[in-house]
């Protein structure tokens, strides 16, 4: 059975931001459309839509003409659309066929009983189909990421999905891997399915799709046949005009600097990471999903093991070696996740504010907290951060994603950080607190702290860093600083196409 | 083809306790002549009959990712449904005492699923309450079960295996079939590894957890009721800290806490035999009664340190 | 995702209102069930009210208040600890042992403190340096240490103990009448001992440093870790201070009653540690509860016993009404988690 | 009757003793209530003699109230039960003991408040500081004593070899458990047999047969077990069934079995021949006793002896005849 997709005019808004404007495309079956964009253009929103989390406020979905209704996600699966995601769906210790088949398990011959025998051979056949070799009755547990991707695969196909998106499926594999990932998606264009392919390595989109589709700020700018098309042209399209160069930065940036990393090993993700971080820098990360960005934040802080490298501090009396715990104890790390692991939820916003710096608060032999200090600090920093809350006692659950961020930033600012490290300050966040976080990172960096902000939003990148090093394949692959640093420059970089052909 | 380390490691966890459970019966066999006996073992497949029905149902409910504390109250109420019906005939007395063990379980289930207890804590108040309701009963007395019943406590097959084991040993094969070859059984795993995820993906979590602590209120009656007829009478004794043995029996046997994992049949059956033998094999040593806890304790310990190791490989 | 701030702006139900007031500072609900308890018990149960059963009560709150004390400590944390109530069996055998031996009371309590530490830290080492799950591992301390207290003393109890030891552990001080008893009645040294930890680890725990620092171990594990607070050493000092709370336990029981043995509390009081925590507000997911809810909560229980007691209610039926308090009491936990 | 024998048993018993029998001094007196300080309901003795008592309270001339609490053989919930029972300003505090010596403090708190204690079923321990007034109980050293002894000589007119013995004890923290052990290695010296092995019951037939069952194998020629309580009775029937031991007296595979209290199973095995012989725990004597002393105790009559109730050894030869059957409680 064969589809063809056809998205008219979605349009799709969430307070402040318009996340899709107005977007038409159309999938004929055997086509792969290579969707880009950045990060926030759209293309996870597009995907919710598809995949009936979200209901857009204009336009609709059309499969092979007729119009279809998406209001849940079962309601996806029934109309033959299927997600290949970026974290996998899967249950560790069930084996591989039964992963595949958990929502429709094949009735066996007694009541209740599932034909393992028949869950399996379907399997085999799905994975045959692909062409690969995974045994359906090995548990998941024992496979590869890869195994993992391609079992996923095989599931949408063994559902009779004809419409299959991919949602940047080959940022963790092996060079292997992804060349097995290609064929799967070669056969199954082949069998007439229709596919949209996410990825930001360009030269996949050449190598891979039919067609283009590029989104930016939610609206598509571009559509075509990757034929006709040559990638600078693709690349302006997902960047936009080339920007002016940043504003002339009057921040004086020198001295020796303040924290050193040489050589940060870390198995399978990290091959040895050289940076350093000056005072009053702000120094940007950039990379694609996956590259190791956060796991080298978390390795050199020692949330998470570090197999090598060492770490050399600057202050004023020379520079020495130092352990993770110091370094944790003099940064101020705002994570990439608020949810799980930036706030303290159920606590109220003075609680969460004074987290950092209690010993300022406490006094005395027993260090008794002073509850009104901490009350009167936390309260000047909803003023000075224009944070939008209740009272300074509401509970941090209670407010808008946007001033939740601002909760995370007063908790650091409080303690006049040395090193400040931001991964994906602004996401998630109204387009006027991102404004305004924006500010708070320029104010500190003029304060002389050393500042790493890791983001995906190029134009945050551009507009805040002053070095900026593109971490690939585990290692710092190249650097720009001052005026060099351009989106268009920083996609080629980061995609591994250098000014080749630009 | 070729096996990674990992595989070797897990099938080493895995199948760990199964060694452990032969080395200690050749340990008992060399210190004391009268371990490897036939009538030896028939005292151990009795003693374990009445941990081995509860130990059943309880594993459900662990690999699910929940937990169960009022399996040994639960035994002593059908326990004293067997008095309360002691002149019915036998089946009609097993009937009701199975039936109150299902009707506490659904309500566990209830409380747990669809209330959304904290399992550990709401099992842990309704094991009191269950007892105290039973204790109304009997007056804290001993009673005296059915005639009928009595004797179903005395039959042996070829004369030697007792009947009252091998119905335990039914209760938990049944359980193991319905957790590996069930819908039902999927689901069980599915939720103990990732609840969110199965609840994604369609999985009924609630009704599926509801029918795990039916199955394990029916399981608990079983080892009251087989309590019962095997004694020919009700004490007061029945299911007094059976809870925490079953939890270290099933911990033992390889299930993990952590749900997800488990089995009813080798794992549970081995955890429990290993717990008896090790009470038995001590016995027959005429060692002092005092070092039971202290070994049973240490053992737990064990298998809970190798739980989390394996866990921790697996969540890491 | 709906914004609940703007949920509140919209003049919520008042009834929601008075809810989250009353979440607000959970330890409200514990103090207002203890009073309405007493009054009503006061009003209907003969002999409740006397000046003599008021310090009965009082000095009952120290056989299980310094349990409840460090229980309260591991679940803020995020733990809980099963085995305490056999700790105070394990430290109480050796200790009395020792003070029969050597007749000096110090050495006795001494070694009872250290042994309930020492067990507090195996929990905690295990907990939270070799990542275990707190049920578990203090269900085997729990076994470990009454198999210990059994093996030590072959289950005899251990007898003659000093007079100091008994005598002023155990005494009641201050004996007055207030008008109102027949008799002069003295205040248990158990009850103050109980009262002066509750305030002095109370405090601690409320308002000091390291307190907050339990609460945000308790609260998020992760977020406490990155906002550096040195989470494992937190988690590892609840389940001390808990070995602690047993052994000094260990010293007021022995002296109360004079011997120590392997039976002096009992699982069934296990409970009424995790009950009085839980109406004190605390729960199983940690960051929540106070020493004076807990206190509160363990007041409300020994008043229940202490009438069904003095009104005779059969013990099985008290049984069948604390086992439903407990599970109302889980209930209300999962309301207030709303 | 039951053979009532007043025996000074205390050795810190008063010197004076006063006139064995003394004529109650029973007046009239207004209604007496009595705290009942029990271990627990859980075990068949407590729960019986519980309904015993209030049976006997109530028959009794004098207005008797008795106020049970129960402390789940928690120490420590005991020594509060006790407390709050004086607090209630109790006329006599009757304790039934979980751990002998620790129950002193609480007798001590009672004297303090001026209220006569009394134990029940097991004594205070010999050298605690604080005694009660007046203990009622079992003499349990004697019923061992005197079962055991019944059966050694059964086994000498039989021509049965004695030698060793099997000792099936009760719960191991229990006085009486450990004071019936005295009494049945009294019993094996006069004979010169001895105990094999002690092996813990706690009271409870199932721990009963899996402590019995490895212990048969141990001592496959054993012929001889004595049991601390024949309510554990059918936990060892059910061992010695499928060791194919369990025979009435006569057949060759028959063991001889000794054993205490007369529970309604150990009724039925001494008619059925299986049970040699079987000391009585006159419960009904013990709580009539206990009963007929309240109001005394309460009227402030001090006592220098214990009551200890021996109570006669049931064997199948005796077991029905009428006089005997006059002595069953546990029906």
């Amino acid at each position: 059975m064969t589809a063809t997709l056809h998205m008219e005019g979605v349009t799709k808004a969430f307070p402040g931001v318009k996340a899709l404007d107005c977007v038409s495309i159309t999938v004929q079956a055997g086509e792969v459309m290579g969707l880009v964009g950045v990060n926030g253009a759209g293309k996870s929103t597009l995907m919710n839509v598809l995949g009936g989390i979200y209901m857009p406020e204009e336009g609709h979905v059309e499969i092979n003409g007729r119009r279809v209704e998406l209001r849940r996600p079962s309601d996806a699966d029934e109309a033959g659309i299927a997600f290949i995601h970026q974290e996998l769906l899967y249950f560790p210790t069930l084996t591989v066929a039964e992963n595949m088949f958990i929502s429709r398990l094949p009735a066996g011959r007694l009541p209740f009983t599932v034909d393992k025998r028949a869950a399996q051979n379907r399997a085999g056949e799905a994975l045959g189909q692909l062409g690969s070799a995974i045994r359906p009755s090995a548990p998941m547990e024992t496979l590869s990421v890869g195994e993992k991707q391609v079992v996923e695969i095989a599931r949408a196909v063994a559902q009779g999905a004809d419409i299959v998106i991919f949602d940047e499926p080959s940022s963790s594999l092996s060079i292997k891997e992804k060349d097995a990932l290609f064929a799967i998606v070669r056969k199954l264009k082949a069998e007439g399915k229709a596919i949209i392919y996410i990825s930001h390595f360009l030269d996949e989109i050449e190598e891979l799709c039919d067609s283009y589709a590029v989104l930016r700020n939610g609206r598509l700018v571009g559509s075509g046949s990757v034929a006709t098309v040559t990638r600078s042209q693709i690349v302006e399209l997902i960047v936009g005009q080339a920007m002016s160069g940043p504003a002339a930065r009057k921040r004086k940036i020198g001295g020796a600097p303040r924290l050193t990393l040489s050589g940060i090993r870390r198995d399978g993700i990290l091959h040895g990471i050289d940076l350093e971080f000056k005072r009053g820098e702000v120094l940007g990360l950039w990379g694609l999903l996956g590259s190791g960005r956060t796991e080298l934040i978390r390795s050199i802080l020692g949330l998470d093991p570090m197999h090598g490298g060492s770490m050399t501090f600057n202050d004023d009396g020379g520079s020495r070696p130092i352990g993770h715990r110091e370094l944790l104890e003099r940064t101020a790390y705002v994570t990439e996740n608020r949810r799980t692991d930036g706030l303290f939820l159920d606590e109220a916003v003075w609680k969460n504010i004074s987290a950092t710096t209690l010993d300022q608060y406490a006094a005395g032999r027993m260090r008794v907290l002073d509850k009104a200090a901490e009350e009167r600090t936390a309260i000047s920093m909803i003023e000075r951060l224009t944070i939008r809350t209740p009272s300074h006692r509401a509970r941090a659950a209670n407010l808008s994603g946007g001033n939740q961020q601002k909760v995370v930033f007063a908790k650091w600012l409080n303690r006049k950080p040395e090193i400040l490290i931001l991964d994906e300050p602004t996401r998630g966040v109204d387009v006027g607190a991102k404004r305004e976080i924006g500010e708070l990172v320029e104010s500190l960096a003029d304060s002389g702290s050393s500042v790493l902000l890791v983001t995906s939003e190029i134009e945050e990148m551009v507009a805040l860093a002053d070095r900026v090093a593109v971490i690939r394949d585990g290692v710092i692959a190249s650097e720009a600083k001052g005026e060099s640093i351009t989106e268009a420059d920083l996609m080629a970089a980061a995609m591994g196409t250098e000014a080749a052909d630009a | 083809m070729h096996e990674s380390m990992i595989q070797a490691k897990r099938i080493g966890l895995e199948y760990g306790f199964y060694l452990l459970l032969l080395a200690i019966v050749a340990v008992f066999t060399v210190i004391s002549n009268s371990f490897l006996t036939v009538s030896n073992f028939v005292q151990i497949a009795i003693a374990s009959t009445f941990l081995l029905a509860a130990a059943a149902g309880l594993t459900l409910v662990l690999v699910t990712g929940e937990i169960d504390l009022s399996i040994g109250s639960t035994a002593y109420v059908a326990a004293t449904i067997v008095y309360l019906t002691a002149d019915a005939p036998a089946g009609l007395s097993i009937a009701a005492a199975l039936g109150a063990g299902l009707a506490i379980g659904l309500f566990n289930g209830w409380i747990v699923a669809y209330l959304g207890m904290n399992s550990l804590l709401a099992t842990l108040g309704l094991m009191i309450a269950y007892r105290g309701v039973a204790l109304v009963i009997t007056e804290g007395t001993v009673k005296q079960a059915g005639e009928g019943l009595a004797d179903l406590g005395q039959l042996k097959l070829f004369g030697v295996i007792p009947l009252i084991f091998l119905t335990a040993l039914a209760i938990l094969l049944v359980f193991q079939w319905i957790l590996r070859k069930t819908r039902l059984g999927t689901y069980w795993l599915a939720i103990g590894n990732n609840e969110d995820s199965a609840r994604k993906i369609g999985v009924p979590v609630r009704r599926a957890k509801l029918a795990a602590y039916a199955l394990c209120g029916i399981s608990a009656a079983a080892s009251g009721t087989l309590l019962a007829g095997y004694l020919g009478e009700i004490t007061t004794f029945t299911g007094r800290g059976m809870e925490f043995q079953a939890v270290a029996a099933v911990v033992i046997g390889g299930t993990s806490l952590f749900g997800g994992r488990g089995s009813a049949f080798p794992g549970t059956l081995a955890g429990v035999l290993l717990l008896i033998i090790i009470n038995n094999g001590l016995g027959t040593r005429g060692v002092s009664p005092f070092v039971y806890p202290f070994v049973a304790g240490a053992l737990i310990f064990f298998a809970i340190y190798l739980d989390a190791i394996k866990n921790r490989a697996r969540s890491s | 995702m709906v914004d609940e701030s703007q949920f509140r702006a919209s003049g919520a139900s008042p009834g929601l209102k008075l809810w989250h007031w009353i979440s607000a500072n959970p330890a409200l609900l514990p103090v207002a069930l203890s009073v309405a308890m007493a009054i009503i018990f006061a009003l209907t149960v003969p002999k409740f009210a006397d000046l003599r059963n008021i310090m009965n009560i009082f000095g009952q709150l120290g056989f299980l208040g310094f349990l409840c004390i460090g229980m309260t400590y591991v679940m803020v944390a995020g733990g809980i600890d099963l085995s305490s109530y056999t700790v105070v069996s394990a430290s109480a055998v050796v200790g009395a042992t020792a003070m029969v031996a050597t007749d000096s009371t110090l050495l006795g309590c001494v070694l009872m403190l250290a042994i309930g530490c020492s067990f507090g830290i195996v929990n905690g080492i295990a907990v939270a340096y070799l990542r275990m799950i707190p049920f578990i591992v203090t269900l085997s301390t729990m076994v470990v240490a009454e198999g210990f207290a059994i093996w030590f003393t072959q289950a005899q109890s251990v007898y003659g103990l000093p007079d100091a030891f008994i005598d002023n552990f155990s005494a009641r001080i201050l004996p007055m009448t207030l008008g109102i008893s027949p008799r002069p009645v003295g205040i248990p040294v158990a009850g103050i001992a109980v009262l002066v930890a509750a305030l002095a680890l109370g405090f601690v725990l409320s308002r000091t440093i390291y307190g907050r620092r339990v609460y945000l171990t308790g609260a998020n594990e992760e977020t406490a870790r990155i906002s550096g607070v040195k989470v494992r050493r937190i988690e590892f000092s609840t389940y001390a201070i808990a070995g602690i709370m047993a052994g000094i336990t260990a010293i007021v029981l022995t002296a109360d009653l004079g011997t120590a043995t392997t039976a002096m509390v009992r699982d069934v009081r296990l409970m009424d540690i995790i009950a009085a925590t839980v109406i004190g507000g605390a729960s199983l997911k940690g960051g929540k509860g106070s020493i004076l809810g807990t206190m509160f909560g363990l007041l409300f229980l020994t008043m229940l016993s202490n009438a069904f007691n003095l009104l005779g209610v059969s013990p099985f039926i008290a049984m069948v009404i604390k086992g439903s308090v407990l599970v109302a009491v889980i209930g209300l936990d999962v309301l207030r988690a709303k | 009757m039951t053979r009532l024998t007043r025996r000074g048993f205390m050795a810190t018993t008063a010197a004076a003793s006063a006139a064995l029998g003394a004529p109650a001094i029973v007046h009239a007196q207004g209604k007496v209530t009595v705290g009942m300080a029990w271990p627990g309901m859980q075990d068949a003795v407590w729960s019986t003699s519980h309904k015993l008592l209030n049976e006997f309270a109530a028959a009794s001339d004098t207005e008797i109230e008795l106020v049970f609490t129960a402390a789940d053989m928690d120490v420590a919930k005991q020594a509060s039960d006790a407390n709050d029972l004086i607090s209630r300003g109790v006329d006599v505090l009757l304790v039934f003991p979980i751990d002998s010596k620790a129950i002193s403090s609480s007798v001590k708190r009672a004297r303090d408040a001026g209220i006569p204690s009394m134990a029940f079923l097991r004594q205070v321990h010999a050298d605690a500081r604080h005694q009660a007034d007046v203990f009622v109980g079992i003499d349990a050293k004697y019923q061992q004593l005197s079962s055991a002894r019944t059966v050694f000589e059964k086994m000498k007119a039989d021509g049965a070899e004695v030698g060793e013995v099997l000792w099936v004890s009760g719960d191991i923290r229990d006085e009486n458990s450990r004071l019936r052990g005295v009494g049945l290695q009294e019993a094996c010296d006069e004979h010169g047999a001895s105990i094999a092995q002690d092996l813990v019951g706690n009271w409870d037939p199932q721990q009963a047969a899996a402590a019995l069952a490895p212990a048969l194998k141990a001592y496959p020629d054993i012929n001889h077990i004595s049991v601390a309580s024949d309510v554990m009775m059918s936990g060892v029937r059910q061992v010695l069934q499928d060791a194919g031991r369990w025979a009435p007296h006569g057949e060759p595979s028959h063991i001889y079995l000794s054993s205490v209290d007369v529970f309604p199973i150990g009724l039925e095995l001494l008619r059925s021949g299986h049970l040699d012989a079987d000391t009585i725990f006159d419960v009904t004597g013990m709580c009539r006793e206990a009963v007929d002393l309240m109001p005394r105790l309460a009227a402030g009559e001090s006592f220098d002896s214990d009551i200890l109730i021996q109570g006669p050894v049931f064997t199948p030869d005796n077991v029905d005849d009428p006089e005997m059957q006059a002595q069953l409680w546990a029906t």
